[in-house]
């Protein structure tokens, strides 16, 4: 029963995880990769994993994907082109791609653990209890890597407008402006 | 029970789509998606681990992983739209100056 | 209280160094002299402390101080310390005390010389490197002071650097002095390797090299010792870094060079205190040298020859300067020889009151030539005495201390050297007689040329005054640019009291210096009861730091040793040698002072030429032909532009995978995941199928 | 073990719910239409049935039998796949929801709750979170400007305001020191005095307020309601929807309205307590009903009166107000959970 939904589980984390690959389209690429999201956050809570596996559908589909969705929608990205591909080491990049799958294989296929007994450890209580604890440093070092990423992305993102510097705060703005910028886009297409 | 190697397995498929994906794509977007795809093969890994062994050490790690993929995926897209707007494509191909 | 005596002259030198070039010349003599005044005072301190200390079981006092260890690799381990002991204690004495008379001294003869801050600055660092080789409290420590006093002197050589000569012999003295160095090195490894320390004393963890070394068995006189790599090895290695510092054959001819450098340097480095490192070191390392009879021997004989091979080249000599510079090669040999004879504190005793006098000679050298206005030449003074009094009978004084009239200082440690030489119970069957007899000689040629110099230079007919306008092809090397210009043609004058005052403090001490070593036969004849326990203090004093050495099985000369009579014999002999020596010069260079000398003499033996011949020419050709053409423009040049075309060629392929594809970038990434990967995995089957 | 009983006591229970669900979404926009008219002084839907009470269904019928237009140059697979991708989460929010203790029926010991999990106000969040896809992708599949400024909106709308939310929620987990909403419940049911109820929003007045409001702008409701802004973009991210299609959208945004009263009740007002609940363990759905009750109407008299905001008035708020307030509050109510633990 369970090896059953396992493999339905994993055969569309696979054939999500393909379609990113695949497809032509970077919104449909986006929405199989939260697809995929979603199939492994199941996956999770059959490992009783539920505080991850609703993190997990939080962060990666609630917050990440979300800015990628904005962000596709925002450049307005229709289609990828479709080109020959010149570059000569990407002939090799499949056969690398089996063989690192090859190597990985052969390193796992036949890793066995004997069961150890005991509760669940996913819960919120044992994930709170060793982040604050024993792992505090790291936790504290991701808030600052996470402030970072607010400063560095404002800073990126933000666009002067002719020398003279705008509010840093005022990102909303930047979103206007690019949206302006993207009706302009569209304009000129037609 | 679904023993480890299944994870493990399902992780090491899911990777290396990420992987190739990464030298199939050419929207720059698209490789971010991949490369996420990557991280979470490897915290499936971490989790998978985490429950057999019943530590809890490694969802803290897929925890930690998932914050810097946010920040991560934060920069990298304020970098896609800054290099959009110079360049007005996102095809990582045509953004090529960075050589000899 | 060590770190003071240390320190100072450091502090000076730094001070001088850094600001000195904006100074006034009272100022920077101020500094120069007070750091050196301070570190002496401490000096003395310290003496009058170690007085006082608790003698140790083997009845050493000593007062040890370590700042902090310097290098701590495996059992290695050197620390930056400093060692008072009775040899360090007495070296530290006259090194301060006659430093600073020659620092007084300097003020005045370098008055008004362009880099009169950057001469008192290598002066001070000088002084500093000397006592950190004194105090160092291990053979690294000391090494330091070594390489630089070694240093120190290549600056103050090479001080008048617009002068090619003065260039020349700075490089001399340097390059002759590294292949001494190299001995050292060779014999501190050696040494860490045969006892596992370096360290002089013992301390906590440590336990000392010559503690380990008196716990050894005397090794056997035989040449094979020499190479054994045993405690003889050690002992000629580091006898060939004292050659080389204390110039003694082979390694002497820097010495006489280096008289280019201004005269007090003379005084100080290259008489009183540096040259005296070998000998310094030799005594500190009496313990190896006890069980090592084969290189005691060795001392000896080198210390013989030197002595007597310099005293003759000092006969001929006209530059006032060379002549005393002979004198010191042959003084320092007649140290050595007391040494290789097993007589440490003799030749110790030597090394203190030729301190004395050969630096009242060298400063007096130094007020001729600063009052004929840097005229070297002898053969362009005469009849001195009348214009510098003080100068002359300063000098009266050191040159009869240094010819061994009675009861001077130079008697009292000459006779007890030759005495110990010849009742030698170390040094095999008659080398001990023979050695005594070269000695006896070299001091009646010494009698001799010191008198010569004195009654060219002050007796006789005034010779600057006709021959002034055609000297100066003779000029010194000791040239300033001329600005005494004014006083030429004048009368020579007295130095200013600030140059004669150190002249009548080391005259005194020349006189009275060798009453704490009076010889013991001599002293039962000639002191009084009541002051017994004075006469030999010198000896008693020092005595405790050395190990016993063990006659050499069959030496004749061993049972003399007790023979107060013969020893009296002795002195008689030398006292004879003396007078008559000195009679011999007075009178025959009274009357004819211009007396060609044999020509051998005259050229020094071609010594120089020799080494041209035999080592500098073979090695310049050799540089050129294969060191310069095959070797560095074929080889290594070849390797170097090889490297880069290979470099070149490298890039031109490596540039490819530079193209800018952020793509391609991360297939590279990949491979390189995947070969690690595969390097694991690799190993998992390799491991399964085994 | 799964077994028969379960299995048919959990269908029963869904079936039940959304049964209830369907129709209450059905009867609160009739609601909304009299409750607006008698705001706006006239009088509302009242002909279709006694006080329009059928109105709903005719409604329906209307929505199933309009021509259904796909437009032409939309991307036809989004385009249909959006109003299902808005519907789906917000009804299955409810599954995790306790309407109630236990009750015995027919001898069986039945949980008032479709599936309880342990992080269920997580389960919440993640599902609400994902809706923002339904509104974004029909924006960007319909091809048009407008539902694409709506999407856009609405995708930077959601982001923002759900920090908040969240952070107005931290207040309330200290508090229950669980992230299963029966805890949470649970944790409220005593008294201060004797007759002060327990409730959260005694204790963090201000943590209730910006959770409601986040959940107001979370909803897309007015004064938040700039994805659809009637007057600006048409009608946002549905202007190309009609039919069944757009009756999706519209079942989506008041189901979602219901999940986040139900939601505020819960974490502020109790839940399912009131008096005689443990007596009576029926009374419990009946309480929760007018809880959510009071916040629906709270839904609607804001419609009725406030206007919208502008674009960049809302980001401020959002970012700039309601965020630094929202973290004070957390930092507030650590230091009261201090004392008073």
């Amino acid at each position: 029963m369970e090896k059953v939904f396992f493999i339905i589980i994993a055969s569309l984390s696979v054939a999500a995880a393909l379609s990113v690959v695949a497809q032509r389209n970077t919104l449909y690429s986006a929405f199989s990769l939260i697809g995929l999201f979603g199939c492994l956050a199941v996956a999770y809570i059959t490992l009783q994993a539920h505080l991850i596996a609703a993190i997990q559908v939080i962060v990666y589909a609630g917050a990440i994907m979300v800015l990628f969705v904005f962000v596709i929608m925002l450049l307005n990205i229709r289609e990828e082109e479709l080109r020959v591909d010149r570059n000569r080491l990407l002939i090799f990049s499949v056969p690398l791609g089996g063989l690192l799958f090859g190597l990985i294989y052969f390193g796992l296929k036949n890793f066995k653990i004997d069961e150890i007994k005991g509760a669940p450890v996913g819960t919120s209580e044992a994930i709170g209890q060793g982040l604050f604890s024993k792992y505090l440093l790291p936790f504290e070092v991701t808030s600052i890597l996470i402030l970072l990423a607010i400063v560095g992305s404002v800073v990126l993102a933000r666009r002067e407008k002719d020398g003279d510097i705008e509010d840093i705060e005022d990102d909303e703005q930047v979103v206007k402006v690019s949206m302006a910028e993207k009706s302009k886009v569209e304009e000129t297409k037609e | 029970m679904v023993p480890l190697s299944w994870y493990l397995i399902l992780s090491a498929i899911l990777f290396t789509i990420g992987a190739v994906g990464v030298f199939l794509k050419r929207n720059v977007i698209t490789i971010f998606m991949c490369i996420e795809l990557m991280l979470n093969a490897v915290n499936l890994t971490l989790v998978a681990f985490s429950s057999f062994y019943k530590q809890v050490y490694g969802q803290l790690f897929v925890f930690i992983v998932m914050t810097v993929a946010a920040a991560e995926a934060g920069v990298g897209l304020a970098l896609v739209i800054s290099v959009f707007r110079n360049r007005e494509t996102l095809d990582v191909d045509k953004s090529n100056i960075l050589k000899l | 209280m060590l770190k003071v005596i240390v320190f100072a002259p450091l502090l000076g030198a730094a001070i001088l160094g850094l600001f000195g070039n904006k100074m006034s010349e009272r100022l920077i003599g101020l500094i120069a002299c007070s750091s050196v005044g301070v570190s002496a005072i401490a000096a003395f301190v310290a003496f009058s402390k170690l007085l006082g200390v608790q003698p140790d079981s083997g009845g050493v006092r000593r007062i040890s101080e370590t700042l902090f260890t310097w290098i701590s690799v495996g059992t290695f381990r050197a620390d930056f310390g400093f060692v008072l002991d009775p040899l360090s204690g007495v070296m530290i004495l006259f090194v301060t005390g006659v430093g600073f008379l020659i620092h007084m001294f300097a003020t005045g003869y370098m008055s008004h010389d362009p880099g009169f801050w950057r001469f008192f600055a290598y002066m001070n660092l000088f002084m500093f490197m000397m006592l950190t080789l004194v105090l160092g409290d291990n053979f690294l420590m000391m090494f330091v002071g070594w390489e630089g006093v070694g240093l120190c002197s290549y600056l103050l050589i090479g001080y008048f650097f617009t002068l090619p000569s003065a260039g020349d012999a700075a490089k001399k003295a340097f390059v002759v002095n590294r292949i001494g160095d190299f001995g050292i090195a060779l014999a501190m490894m050696l040494i860490f390797y045969k006892f596992g320390t370096i360290s002089f004393i013992d301390k906590e963890g440590l336990v000392g090299v010559f503690t380990k070394a008196a716990t050894m068995p005397v090794e056997a006189l035989t040449f094979s010792s020499l190479w054994a790599g045993g405690l003889t090895t050690i002992a000629i290695l580091l006898f060939i870094g004292a050659t080389g510092k204390s110039a003694q054959i082979p390694l002497f001819v820097w010495l006489p060079d280096a008289m280019a450098g201004p005269t007090p340097v003379s005084a100080l480095i290259h008489a009183a205190t540096m040259v005296t490192a070998g000998v310094y070191m030799i005594v500190r390392s009496n313990a190896i040298y006890a069980k090592a009879p084969m290189a005691l021997t060795i001392v000896a004989i080198v210390g013989a020859l030197t002595a007597i091979f310099a005293a003759t080249i000092g006969l001929s000599q006209w530059d006032i300067k060379k002549v005393l510079a002979y004198s010191t090669v042959s003084q320092l040999g007649y140290m050595f020889l007391a040494c290789g004879a097993g007589a440490f504190t003799a030749g110790f005793f030597h090394v203190v009151t030729h301190a004395f006098f050969k630096a009242l000679l060298f400063l007096g050298s130094g007020s001729v030539i600063h009052s004929m206005h840097h005229e070297q030449n002898m053969a362009h003074m005469g009849g001195l005495k009348k214009y510098l009094k003080i100068t002359f009978a300063t000098m009266g004084v050191g040159t009869l201390a240094i010819s061994g009239f009675p009861l001077l200082s130079g008697f009292f440690s000459k006779d007890e050297i030759l005495w110990k030489v010849k009742s030698s119970p170390i040094l095999p069957s008659n080398l001990g007689l023979i050695l005594w007899l070269i000695g006896l000689v070299t001091a009646a040629i010494t009698a001799i040329y010191m008198t010569r110099m004195m009654v060219i230079t002050f007796f006789g007919e005034e010779r600057f005054r006709n021959n002034h306008g055609s000297h100066d092809g003779h000029h010194g090397d000791d040239h300033h640019d001329d600005h005494h210009s004014h006083g030429h043609g004048g009368d020579p004058h007295e130095s200013p009291l600030v140059m004669t005052v150190p002249l009548m403090v080391l005259a005194v001490l020349s006189v009275v210096g060798g009453f704490v070593g009076i010889p013991e036969a001599l002293a039962e004849k000639i002191v009084p009861h009541s002051l017994h326990d004075y006469t030999h203090s010198f000896y008693k004093f020092l005595d405790p730091i050395l190990t016993p050495i063990a006659a050499s099985p069959g030496n004749v000369t061993g049972a003399l040793a007790q023979d107060h009579h013969a020893e009296l014999m002795s002195t008689v002999y030398s006292t004879i040698v003396a007078l008559l020596a000195i009679a011999i010069g007075f009178f025959l260079f009274r009357d004819k002072p211009l007396m060609t000398m044999p020509r051998l003499l005259e050229q020094k033996y071609y010594i120089d030429e020799i080494y041209d011949a035999f080592i500098v020419n073979p090695l310049k050709s050799i540089s050129t032909t294969v060191l310069w053409k095959v070797v560095d423009v074929g080889i290594i040049d070849g390797i170097v532009n090889g490297l880069a075309k290979f470099v070149g060629f490298t890039s031109r392929l490596t540039r490819e995978f530079q193209s800018g594809f952020t793509r391609s970038y991360a297939v590279f990434i990949f491979v390189g995941a995947v070969t690690v990967l595969g390097y694991f995995v690799g190993y998992l089957v390799f491991n399964a199928l085994r | 073990m799964l077994t028969t009983d379960i299995l048919i006591e959990w269908l029963v229970k869904i079936g039940v719910v959304f049964f209830i669900l369907m129709t209450a979404i059905a009867y609160v926009v009739l609601l909304e239409r009299r409750l607006l008219g008698f705001i706006q002084m006239r009088l509302g839907p009242n002909r279709v049935g006694p006080f329009g009470l059928l109105q709903p269904l005719a409604d329906g019928l209307k929505f199933l039998f309009k021509e259904d237009i796909v437009p032409l140059e939309a991307d036809k697979a989004l385009y249909v796949l959006a109003p299902m991708i808005a519907l789906v989460p917000a009804l299955m929010t409810i599954s995790v929801i306790p309407f109630g203790d236990k009750i015995v029926i027919l001898g069986r010991e039945i949980a008032l709750h479709i599936t309880s999990v342990n992080v269920g106000l997580l389960v919440v969040f993640a599902l609400t979170s994902l809706g923002v896809y339904g509104i974004a992708l029909a924006g960007w599949s319909s091809n048009s400007k407008y539902s694409l400024m709506g999407g856009l909106r609405s995708s930077a709308q959601l982001i923002s305001y759900e920090l908040a939310l969240s952070l107005s929620v931290v207040g309330v987990i200290i508090f229950s020191g669980s992230l299963d909403l029966v805890e949470v419940v649970k944790q409220q049911n005593s008294f201060w005095l004797g007759f002060i109820p327990k409730w959260n929003i005694f204790t963090q007045p201000i943590g209730f307020l910006i959770f409601l409001i986040a959940a107001i702008a979370e909803t897309n409701r007015v004064p938040f309601d700039l994805p659809e802004a009637e007057t600006e973009l048409v009608a946002g991210f549905h202007t190309e929807y009609s039919s069944m299609k757009f009756a999706m959208f519209f079942i989506a945004e008041y189901a979602n309205m219901v999940t986040a009263s139900s939601m505020a009740t819960l974490l502020f007002l109790g839940g399912w307590y009131g008096p005689f609940v443990d007596k009576f363990p029926l009374l419990g759905p009946i309480y929760f009903s007018l809880k959510i009750l009071f916040f629906l109407f709270l839904y609607i008299w804001l419609r009725g009166t406030l206007p919208r905001f502008r674009y960049d008035q809302l980001m401020r708020f959002g970012w700039k107000f309601l965020i630094p307030v929202a973290l004070a509050n957390v930092v507030l109510v650590a230091g009261l959970a201090l004392l008073i633990y």
